[in-house]
């Protein structure tokens, strides 16, 4: 029985733009003037159009999340194309959507020598609540983000996790229709990236926020999302409902305590192929039903008979994060080019050509980006 | 990439034993206190060679150990030792440890291959050429990038520039806080696959993390620091398998849940079986070997076809769980 | 919220046992706003607060009030003085120039704090992510800056004035104090305007809270020194007249020309000085700076252009894309 | 014995000084000497007693009391102090290279920083401000002594200078050592103690650089409107130990540097 109201209930806010999409770009590119090694496009040609609801944006470091999120808060002006956020253009009615949109920031943001109650009720008032209101509201998003008894203490005696329910909080004050959380559980210990995913998926689902969640750990992308957009090196990789992207895959992964050698030889012998990947061994399933319940049973069978301690026998899931390692995105779209292209909600999803091998190379481009870095060294030297 | 690829790595290696064997970090009854607050507490551990990582919840007290064994804190009780040196007060130790700081402190006015001359300078290497391409080649950063600013470089790069400096003069221990903080995958595998090949050759390798997965892919020993104390050590699984007072959980699916279920419940290593709303059964095993050896066997017998068996709390993660919540 | 039990009497609760399970959940927020201008003015008392350590440790505390004390002893001072020998401590009309070190001391302190702050932690992004605009925040920041300045020049003047009036008799009396009181407090307001806007722009462009010290410090503090030298030099080189016995006497020139009236204009306090000279028109030998006539004038309109450009600097650092 | 100089930490710290804006922004001030001095020498006659007393406020009042110090606070503060603030230190500590040789490096790259940003300036300034002067009573500060000019004033204030800049550069670097918020200390001290008090109290004159400096000028060449205090024997004797107590102590605070920050 939440007394949350969808953002549609709210007539005087249109919760979203034509066809319920709260996110909508088309052709949107950002180039930087680099000051040293010339232009640097951060964002290239993005078209997408992103439903309600949690949304999941990853890419690799330097991939153009963060550009991408401060083009739609209006914090920067696209180089072409353009932006909507809920319905609002991203140019011309930027102050419209920054009055309807938490933002929490990948970096910190946050001052050491003030109290998170202090913090989070000033960014209220920021935010347009009166001084009662803002006191209420910052509470009760501290209460929401977990944190109580430690909210009258100093933001700098704060741990990393703290921290980072503290700048949640501060986005969530205002009673935003959208959030954006650019990397919300960087730097957080398990326990407290668990709660932190749990608390977006409960805004999420029980406060009626639309969120747009940026992250690269894409486990967790996986675990709270409706839906995710795939960005590498500015260009839109893939845009779908989850379920499109986290199908299980037809590769079976078998662990054992000990003698994995000889049930690799076992199920070899029953005429599978079993492949290693690390402690397990992976086993492609049938094409068919009945061909893949007869792999089920020869894995079963094999195990049973060498009396071997079963510690896991799953399905891979395929992990967003393949789409970004060139080998398993070919094998991806193989398997699935197919079957996601009905869930799909974008219009474009260019090839993945321009994933290469070097690890940091599209990282060098962001790192350059003017609007993150620089700044402080130039003021400094 | 193979060790066979970086003869440099065996020479450390071979320098290592030379230098009198592997250096081990010993921690004998360590304290360390701020004002009122103990961040580390009575902790006494012995670090040998390979991977360890140093695991604990955000602001257990990981950098203060690594801090302590880094010589830029000072016990405040018991004795930190490397190589059978105390740290505290002892520039000489850095002959034997190289430090990776988790700040993103570094020069950045300079160039990769400048930072990484100066640390070997600073070391007074008798071959500072050789020692810098050396290090910059174990990092794989003997590109064109070691000549531009580090300014200009990703975190990835940075953080390899930090850990050629560190190397440059083939230390016996390597120190680092939190390196793979705010890596995405692709970064983090290269560090990862860095750090393997430097344990693997013989060098005595400690990072703090709290990310997880990375842990359980370097399948190193674990330290895990829970509120400044020392919860467990060594392999993660084993820890797990140590924790006898709670059951094991998995879940199974199965062609048929409830003829299965029905046979796991008489077996004496189940303590209990559910049937979970959206099909497939949780399984609570007391008995870990047992069980795990029994599965597949009871399955054939009631010709029920296995479709997924997972150990829902077996992830380092839940060890991790369980350990902070103790 | 009518399902509330808590309203019902305390009769109904025993007679009508009930429960209910109040939901505390997430709420919206449906009540007012209060819009841009209403931020800003939020933002300005937040920030005033801050400038005087207000809401924060109380080591954010020192440097301000030390700064109060400091400027407040003299008019101390002064009321013991005029009260037992009838004796003015300080005018109204120097206390601000001969005090303007601790007006220095205290803008290196506290500027840092308001401006370089925020870009330090890197809390802009949040401010912009708002409905502020994004020339909101510096004219936030500057006002509520000029305000805290208020406090530390018009306080002390305002004790001046009490403790001056407490030791006279008489409505003529007080009439003529009160006169002399008012130029006193423009005063105060001309330095706390001015002051203010250049150390925010000196800060504005260093995260650092050294630098934006430093810069503040050396700003203030170089260049009054350089204009004081020069106006002395150029102004009172006092003229040794050899006389035919071979005695001699220093003559003060009439005129000291152009030289002092430029070099006033190279230091903020030198050059609200020169000014001040030139609207009361006093007599120059009881002055440290000569009297400018005419070039008052060029005095007002450098002052009045030079924080007019400092405002356009601000508002323009403020639309960097480099803060976010 | 640890080595006093490292060449490796010097040339570091020289990078991290020197970086375009900062080097500018230090270099503004002593160009403002040099044009001050030139204008000043330039409109006046040195033959006429018009113009006597300007190179004592000039080289002194603004030159050894006041730029100097404002130099050596920003050269002081930032050669080990920025690298503090963002723990960049730690690069340098964690080698076998001992803290002494690290400090004492700081400090010289700090002097000579300072010569070269202040005290250069202010010897150019004095050569051109004393030099050609010949026996002009000094009506300002009322002593009636001539400045020579046979370059003993410029060589007195040169000596000075240089003296001050090792001493300020040592103490400053220690206060960096020493507290976190070194700048506004060393403002304190500029603004507060040797601005206002130490020309209030004379006694306190015994524990300020800027009196040292004036002592020592005034000694080796006696200029007018100086303002000079001390006698030689003290600020001689008072530099040395102010030096010596700044660096061994920093030393000793450097030897036990630690970390800051207690969340993780």
């Amino acid at each position: 029985m939440t007394t949350a109201t969808t953002p549609t209930a709210d007539a005087a806010v249109p919760a979203a733009g034509p066809g319920g999409a709260v996110i909508e770009a088309s052709g949107l590119t950002k180039r930087y003037a680099g000051a040293s090694r010339g232009t640097v496009t951060a964002l290239d040609g993005l078209t997408l159009s992103v439903p309600a609801g949690v949304i999941g944006l990853v890419g690799a470091n330097g991939a153009g999340k963060s550009t991408l999120i401060k083009i739609l808060l209006g914090l920067l002006a696209p180089s072409s194309g353009s932006a909507a956020v809920l319905g609002y253009d991203v140019v011309d009615q930027a102050q419209r959507i920054r009055t309807l949109v938490g933002y929490m920031p990948e970096h910190d943001c946050l001052p050491p020598d003030v109290t998170a109650t202090e913090f989070v009720t000033h960014m209220g008032r920021m935010g347009g609540l009166p001084p009662t209101a803002a006191k209420e509201r910052a509470a009760e998003s501290l209460r929401h983000v977990g944190l109580h008894e430690e909210r009258y203490r100093l933001i700098g005696t704060y741990s990393t996790g703290m921290k980072q329910r503290v700048k949640l909080a501060q986005a969530l004050v205002g009673d935003p229709r959208l959030m954006l959380l650019d990397e919300p559980t960087n730097g957080l210990d398990p326990a407290g990236r668990e709660a932190m995913l749990d608390l977006i998926e409960r805004i999420g689902a029980e406060f009626g926020i639309s969120i747009l969640v940026a992250s690269h750990l894409l486990g967790e992308i996986e675990q709270i999302c409706d839906s995710l957009v795939a960005i590498d090196a500015g260009k839109l990789l893939r845009a779908a409902s989850m379920s499109a992207f986290t199908k299980a895959s037809a590769v079976l992964a078998v662990e054992v305590d000990e003698g994995s050698a000889q049930l690799g030889a076992a199920l070899k012998a029953a005429g599978l192929e079993p492949r290693r990947d690390g402690r397990a061994l992976l086993v492609r399933l049938g094409t068919s039903e009945e061909e893949s319940d007869r792999v089920y049973d020869a894995i079963r069978d094999a195990v049973a008979d060498l009396g071997l301690p079963l510690n896991r026998l799953e399905r891979r899931r395929h992990r967003v994060e393949e789409l970004f390692a060139d080998e398993a995105f070919d094998e991806f779209e193989r398997a699935y080019g197919a079957a996601g292209g009905a869930a799909e909600s974008s219009v474009s999803a260019p090839a993945a050509d321009s994933t290469s091998g070097d690890p940091d190379r599209s990282t060098e481009s962001t790192d350059s980006d003017p609007g993150t870095t620089g700044s402080e060294t130039a003021d400094d030297h | 990439m193979t060790i066979d690829n970086i003869p440099a790595q065996r020479d450390a290696a071979a320098a290592a034993a030379a230098n009198g064997g592997p250096a081990e970090i010993v921690l004998d009854n360590v304290t360390h206190w701020y004002g009122n607050v103990v961040a580390v507490n009575d902790i006494t551990m012995t670090i040998g060679p390979g991977v360890t990582g140093l695991l604990g919840p955000n602001g257990a007290g990981k950098s203060t150990l690594l801090h302590l064994v880094s010589g830029f804190l000072s016990p405040s009780r018991g004795t930190v030792t490397v190589a059978g040196q105390r740290t505290w007060h002892n520039p000489d130790i850095y002959k034997v440890i190289g430090l990776v700081p988790e700040r993103d402190s570094v020069y950045a006015f300079l160039t990769g291959r400048q930072f990484v001359t100066a640390t070997a300078k600073l070391h007074k290497l008798p071959d500072v050429g050789a020692a810098t391409a050396r290090a910059l080649a174990m990092v794989e950063m003997d590109t064109e990038a070691a000549d531009r600013r580090i300014d200009t470089y990703s975190k990835g790069m940075r953080q390899r520039i930090k850990v050629a400096a560190a190397l440059v003069h083939e230390p016996r221990v390597l120190l680092l806080d939190e390196p793979f903080n705010g890596m995405d995958p692709r970064q983090r595998m290269h560090m990862m696959d860095l750090l393997h090949r430097l344990g693997d050759s013989g060098h005595t390798i400690v990072f703090s993390s709290h990310i997880l997965e990375e842990v359980e892919r370097l399948s190193g020993t674990v330290q895990v620091i829970v509120s400044g104390r020392l919860a467990a050590s060594g392999d993660y699984r084993t820890i797990r398998r140590l924790m006898t007072t709670r059951p094991h959980v998995f879940q199974v699916a199965s062609s048929d849940d409830r003829a299965l279920g029905a046979a796991l419940i008489g077996r004496p290593s189940v303590n209990g079986v559910e049937l979970t709303p959206g099909g497939g059964l949780e399984v609570r095993a007391g008995d870990y070997g047992t069980f795990s050896r029994e599965l597949a066997a009871v399955a054939r017998e009631q010709g029920v076809r296995l479709r997924a068996v997972l150990p829902a709390d077996e992830s380092l993660e839940s060890v991790f769980t369980y350990l902070v919540a103790s | 919220m009518t399902t509330d039990t808590a309203t019902a009497g305390p009769g109904s609760g025993a007679a009508n046992p009930s429960g209910v399970i109040h939901d505390i959940g997430y709420r919206t927020y449906d009540g007012e706003r209060i819009g841009r201008l209403g931020i800003v003015r939020a933002l300005y008392w937040h920030s005033l607060r801050s400038a005087w350590g207000l809401g924060r440790g109380s080591k954010a505390k020192i440097v301000p009030f030390l700064a109060l004390v400091i400027m407040c002893l003299p008019a101390v001072a002064n009321a013991f003085s005029v009260s037992r020998t009838g004796i003015r401590a300080i005018a109204y009309d120097e206390y601000m120039f001969s005090f303007q070190l601790v007006l220095v001391l205290y803008l290196a302190a506290v500027t840092p704090e308001l401006i370089s702050r925020d870009l330090r932690n890197r809390t802009l992004p949040l401010y912009f992510s708002r409905q502020l605009r994004r020339t909101d925040y510096p004219l936030a920041k500057v006002s509520a800056l000029i305000t805290a300045m208020l406090g530390l020049t018009a306080i002390p003047e305002l004790l001046l004035y009490i403790g001056t009036i407490g030791s006279r008799h008489g409505a003529s009396e007080v009439w003529h104090e009160t006169r002399a009181f008012f130029p006193g407090l423009l005063l105060a307001v001309v330095y706390s305007v001015s002051f203010a806007i250049l150390a925010t722009l000196l800060a504005c462009y260093t995260g650092r809270r050294a630098f934006a010290t430093g810069a503040v410090a050396v700003f203030f503090f170089g260049t009054w020194v350089v204009s004081s030298a020069l106006v002395h030099l150029t102004g009172f080189r006092p003229h040794y007249h050899h006389g035919p016995d071979g005695t001699g006497y220093f003559v003060k020139p009439g005129d000291p020309g152009i030289g002092p009236k430029i070099s006033g204009l190279l230091n903020p306090a030198n050059m609200i000085e020169g000014m001040k000279e030139w609207i009361v028109g006093r007599a120059p030998e009881n002055s440290e700076i000569p009297y400018p006539g005419g070039f008052g004038a060029v005095n007002l309109a450098v002052l009045v252009g030079l924080c007019a450009l400092a405002l356009f600097l601000l508002m323009r650092r403020y639309q960097k894309a480099s803060l976010l | 014995m640890p080595t006093v100089f490292h060449p490796t930490i010097a040339a570091i710290t020289l990078r991290g000084l020197l970086g375009r804006r900062r080097s500018l922004l230090i270099a503004l001030p002593p160009a403002l000497l040099l044009a001050l001095t030139i204008g000043l020498r330039a409109s006046t006659n040195i033959n006429s007693s018009h113009d006597f007393g300007w190179p004592g406020v000039v080289l002194g009042q603004i030159g050894l009391v006041t730029l100097l110090p404002l130099t050596a606070m920003i050269i002081g503060t930032s050669v080990l102090g920025t690298e503090v603030d963002d723990s960049s230190i730690l690069h340098l500590l964690a080698t076998p290279v001992s803290r002494a040789t690290v400090l004492t490096t700081k400090w010289i790259v700090a002097s000579a920083a300072t010569l070269v940003f202040a005290v250069v300036p202010i010897a150019i300034a004095a050569f051109i401000g004393t030099s050609g002067y010949v026996d002009n009573p000094g009506p300002l500060d009322m002593t009636f002594m001539p400045i020579k000019g046979d370059a003993s004033e410029a060589v007195g204030v040169i000596v000075a200078a240089a003296v001050g800049a090792v001493v300020y550069s040592a103490f400053f670097l220690f206060l960096s050592v020493v507290t976190k918020r070194s700048v506004a200390v060393t403002l304190i001290y500029i603004l507060v103690w040797e601005s206002l008090l130490t020309r209030q109290v004379s006694g306190l004159r015994l524990l300020s650089i800027g009196q040292y400096e004036l002592g020592l000028a005034d000694q080796i060449g006696h200029l007018p409107n100086l303002g000079a205090h001390l006698t030689l024997g003290t600020s001689v004797v008072m530099s040395v130990a102010f030096t010596l107590f700044a660096l061994i102590y920093g030393t000793r605070r450097l030897q036990s540097f630690r970390v800051s920050g207690e969340a993780a």
